[in-house]
């Protein structure tokens, strides 16, 4: 399994997929002669050509709007957002055509596009440059939306949601595209959507976190272990559908959930979650459902502020001794 | 080719610069900088300027264009009844005074190799492009067997058959759409153009904006339509536009353009000829429509902001009549043979309202069907 | 206290602020020359004339960021929507500019500014013109958000948003604008944003419902009555900041909690109560706290599939009586 | 009157119809429709064509606006450098070689009267109108003594006090939001007028073409400005818009329109004065000015998208060195003016960066604050 970067799992994910079906197609701004301004898809162009790795002006409604003609009518566009903050001027296209038409039209259309792109804070941006759009795009049936931690996992469900003739909102992270991992490349591997990963078994409570949220899971899970407690940590992977038996079965063992999610608090995965759990393992919760997200504040610029912003592992970290009712 | 002197008029000439304040200038006065003036054009495709046999139509297929523009007619004035009868209900746009539009464009199309998309006044379109009766009016009151199994209702018709993307219901959200839909025809080569209409009202969307930059940047095979009917709902084009000659429109995008008279079949289907034929070789345009739309907005508005005297007189240019009236004066066909079509159209429409009516409701447990195409997928309940 | 239709409420609202302030405007689409496309606003442009109340070509997201630069510039613009579903188009604009601007420029510009128009389903009118945006817009601070549900708030409510600094999300609803209610007229008496309703005092389970969902609520509350349960029923009003202190110490008291709401499940408002609700009432719950939305699909436009896909009163008094164990 | 020139050249003349095809039509093939052609025009301020005194301006005006431009230029390099230092993160993009844009402009103005709104790119136009270096550096090292406490960072300049809006992030979405500024002078009748800069980039977006009609619909005191790099990110103009002039987005919605050489600060200053003063009569229009930036998109942009040939040629077109250049030919201010200007900006700089050290991090309270106006908001915890 070789190790590599995220950014690079992913453009392998795509270039595979690419390569199997020609109806696959990659647009966006920057992706082709700039090679992405991530440098996510970096060599695409020279290696596919124009007529499928495709610059675009700075028209994300319509190059959004364009994507979902063309799934419309036969190909499989991949349509990246240089980051979700700017896929709000194409919202309108998402919500209400890719996510509706095929339920409008009693079925007729399928509409298999994936729009991906990295969410969430990625350092001093300040506000319009930080938002996590996850729980917007959850609400909406029709949609499915996916949200990955690492190298292998974004490779194995990009594939799947390419492959997928579903729209699929691919959620990645500025700030990961770095980061490296091993990945299991095989041409025909892919990790199914819709199925949460238990990236560490335990007893004692469950933190959930998906993207740059399971890291602080982890962080929080090695400091609980130092002190003998063992935390089951779970990455749901994908956002809707949500992976709930998963979640349910580990708390139904481990009696106590914290959720990590750098969301702004109102309406977020993590209310989602909770609101679930105890809907569903009322009797099994030996704690409330505890959630450590973003601020209720737009993200500032300040580098002590955009830290003191986002999820503390420290309090996670406290979180989790509240919910076991240890100090 | 007309397609080429299309092209053609549309490169602008060679610019002539003008020191037009050279006298100011000479006068002692500030500078004025100098001005270039450009050049820009449109065609025009007017009224009674086509006969059939230059456009290489026979009697039969007008008859036929005839026919098709007054299933349109009939079926929505049967919707309308039913409306009041409250077996159709939520929005129901009319198309009554268009239907030359939809009736010169659909003989325009390579039906099942083309495309076509349009907003939610699609009934028009989507009779003239074949969609069955039955399952349109099915769609209206809301039964299983609707064109879309009674999910969408009026504003959504769709056939993939038949390439009807559409029906949408947010202004001007499907015109990037088309686009979409042009660009998988070029991708795949397969030599289909899409069409893709919408109204005077949403010429003010954003989308219009880069859907039309993104056709013409990327050569794609789409013929964008106006369908100026002169109110978006009760707004005026000059009220909604600082300038509301809408074939201008194609300037900034490099776009041929060219006006039509949408009352008349003959012009709007050699202006969609035209166009089509430029859209065939990669090249996108812009068509400015000019018609009327005979009823209100939709069921519910009584058209306060317009005249009688205006209503009158446009309805005195009726496009069926226009047809009709070429038909008899050219004794291509006789009042007979208008009877029996429209008896004929009359039946059809007759029939569809029974179907409509026999159709069952939706069962409740296809509320989940046609969300995903993924068969398991677990909705949360 | 006269008997006056919630549409008429509401003009009465804007048209006493706008006597009062004469930076108040009212901008939207066909607002002006058409009396509003459900007559909220009849005989305004008379009263008022071009300058002040204005219509608009169909360009959202022009005339919502048009109202936001006003507002930065010393104008107190109300923006209507014709519909919210329209403001996907012109979301960019009230997430990044309404919300955030004041924060980015550090507090320097106030953004005074109302949004407002009819959200969620209004019968048959299928998935595009069906969306109930509440939990959207409430993610992001920087936004009030109110919804109504009779004359007297809307009056109320709508002269406290007008007056307020801050922008506002008003949320009415198409299938309410003919209901008649009595309206405490006073140009002066405005009701505070942020407080909840106690519409119904009870002791046995606690309902609560915004918008067209409180008079389900009340439906339920009175079949429960019958039976002799008393609901306790709440209207939020204020979606955001929500008046969480009286829903606490509703359920505080009744140990249950049913929350009915016309939004799409994930992530709804209902999501976000019930995750509040688990978390700080935790060991008042009896019950679970239990949700009744919309069904997580698109929303049809077959008469008996809409009917079917809102919230219904049978089920939400199913869950009163199952969070109050009986059957 | 040079406004009034613009104004009439923006009308459009007499279309002249030509039956073009009238040959093809005697040859008994199919008929063409009748093409009409129509005038548009721009006007074009260059290079080197405006004298300080036909402008009204003095020679200690001019050695301002050198002195604008350069104190841009050196807080610029400066700011860089301390990027690399890592005093300053997230995105920085930064202003060099447009640096007469920003000023031509401000000097048009009746500051503190007048707004201007921009896209992130807006250290410099901040500067131009005379925001504190001080608090502008503080900002960039997100220091509570910022213009914006800390909280905007280097694409959220603001000063209420100077008629500066921002400072914004998302491509093209300040363009309404300038619309409405103008709208707010109208209404309040304070003789205000808005200038609204965007990037080239921003064209392709829908925003621009809803606001610029609305602009034109509401005859605002706006004007808009182009500010064409011939860059966005990496993307040169040709690559994304199907008609890379400009200038010709102007005629959809009937606005005057120019063309601007924005590497001389003269050529700009005409055009603001003229156009402002269309505005002031509540005529709004749009400006296309020709610039280049000599650094990439920002900080993380190595910019291979260029040549080197082309960035030195621009470079030596650079609008600080032409008006140097200006003043000297003409005799109105010597090198050791220029020194002692030079030395003045770099000590302004320093004294900007060294104040920016010395700020305090925002207390973390105060990231509650500035949210909403109301004091005691219910924040979630
Ligand atoms: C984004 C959006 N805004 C507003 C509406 C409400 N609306 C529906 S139709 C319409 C008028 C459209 O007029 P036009 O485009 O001229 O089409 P026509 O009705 O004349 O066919 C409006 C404002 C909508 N459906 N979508
Ligand atoms: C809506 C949106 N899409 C994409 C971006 C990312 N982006 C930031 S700047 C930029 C290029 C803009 O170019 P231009 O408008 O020419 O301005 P310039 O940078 O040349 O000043 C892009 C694509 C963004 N900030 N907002
Ligand atoms: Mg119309
Ligand atoms: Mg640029």
């Amino acid at each position: 399994m070789p190790e590599m970067q995220l950014r690079e799992a992913i453009r392998a994910a795509m270039t595979e997929e690419m390569e199997r079906d020609e109806t696959i197609f990659l647009m966006g701004e920057e992706v082709a002669e700039y090679n992405g301004a991530y440098k996510v898809s970096e060599g695409m162009l020279d290696k596919f050509g124009p007529k499928r790795v495709i610059d675009t002006p700075i028209s994300e409604n319509g190059f959004a709007g364009l994507g979902i003609g063309a799934a419309m009518n036969g190909l499989r566009p991949i349509i990246e957002f240089m980051t979700f903050n700017f896929s709000f001027v194409a919202i309108d296209q998402i919500i209400n055509n890719a996510a509706k038409i095929r339920y409008m039209s009693g079925g007729q259309f399928k509409i298999p596009i994936v729009f991906r792109g990295p969410n969430g804070a990625a350092g001093q941006l300040a506000a319009t440059h930080s938002t996590s759009v996850e729980s917007i795009y959850a609400i909406f049936p029709g949609l499915k939306v996916i949200s990955i931690s690492n190298p292998d996992d974004a490779y194995g469900l990009l594939k799947s949601a390419i492959r997928d003739d579903d729209p699929v909102i691919f959620l990645e992270s500025e700030l990961m595209y770095g980061m490296k991992g091993h990945v299991d490349l095989d041409p025909e591997r892919t990790i199914p959507i819709g199925k949460a990963r238990i990236a560490r078994e335990g007893e004692d409570v469950t933190i959930i976190g998906h993207n740059k949220s399971y890291w602080v899971a982890m962080e929080v899970a090695d400091r609980l272990a130092h002190e003998g407690y063992s935390a089951e940590v779970i990455d749901p992977r994908t956002i809707r559908p949500l992976d709930f038996d998963t979640i349910l079965a580990s708390v139904k063992k481990t009696n106590r959930c914290v959720v990590i999610d750098e969301s702004n608090p109102y309406a977020s995965i993590a209310s989602e979650i909770g609101f679930r759990l105890q809907e569903q393992a009322f009797d099994y919760l030996d704690a409330p459902v505890m959630r450590i997200t973003a601020k209720d504040v737009p993200a500032p610029y300040a580098k002590n502020l955009i830290e003191y912003y986002m999820p503390q592992a420290d309090d996670a970290y406290e979180a989790c001794k509240k919910v076991m009712y240890v100090n | 080719m007309a397609s080429e002197t299309q092209k053609k008029s549309t490169r602008q000439r060679s610019p002539k610069s003008t020191r037009a304040s050279a006298e100011e200038k000479r006068n002692g006065q500030v500078a004025v900088p100098e001005v270039t003036t450009y050049e820009v054009s449109f065609a025009t495709y007017a009224a009674d300027a086509y006969g059939h046999e230059e456009l290489g139509l026979t009697p039969e297929q007008l008859l036929e264009m005839y026919e098709n523009m007054m299933l349109q007619r009939r079926f929505e004035e049967r919707a309308a009844q039913m409306y009041g009868k409250q077996k159709i209900a939520g929005f129901l746009h009319l198309y009554i005074g268009q239907e030359a539009v939809s009736t010169g464009a659909a003989f325009a199309l390579n039906i099942g190799q083309d495309s076509v998309i349009t907003a939610y006044r699609d009934h028009g379109i989507g009779l003239a492009l074949g969609m069955s009766p039955n399952a349109c009016m099915a769609e209206l009151f809301g039964k299983i067997d609707g064109c879309s199994r009674g999910k969408g209702g009026s504003m959504h018709y769709f056939s993939k058959e038949l390439g009807m993307f559409g029906g949408h219901g947010i202004v001007g959200g499907h015109i990037p759409v088309g686009t979409g839909i042009a660009f998988a025809h070029k991708y795949k080569g397969d030599g289909g153009v899409c069409l893709t209409f919408f109204g005077d009202g949403a010429v003010g969307q954003g989308s219009w904006h880069e859907a039309a930059n993104l056709a013409s940047l990327y050569k794609l095979p789409v013929v964008f339509i106006i369908e100026n009917n002169q109110y978006a709902m009760g707004t005026a084009t000059h009220r909604a536009f600082a300038e509301p000659d809408f074939y201008k429109q194609a300037v900034p995008y490099n776009l041929p353009a060219a006006v039509v008279n949408g009352m008349d079949v003959l012009a709007v289907y050699k202006a969609m000829k035209d166009h089509v034929a430029l859209a065939r070789d990669n090249q996108p345009s812009l068509l400015e429509v000019r018609t009327y739309r005979y009823r209100g907005h939709s069921m519910s508005d009584p058209a306060k902001y317009r005249t009688k005297e205006e209503l009158e007189q446009k309805k005195n240019d009726d496009p069926i009549l226009r047809l009709k009236g070429y038909l008899l004066k050219h004794g291509l066909a006789d009042n007979e043979r208008f009877d029996a079509i429209d008896e004929r159209v009359k039946q059809i429409v007759m029939e569809s309202v029974e179907f409509a009516e026999n159709s069952p409701l939706p069962p409740l447990e296809t509320i989940y069907e046609d969300v995903y195409v993924q068969k398991d997928y677990p909705f949360i309940s």
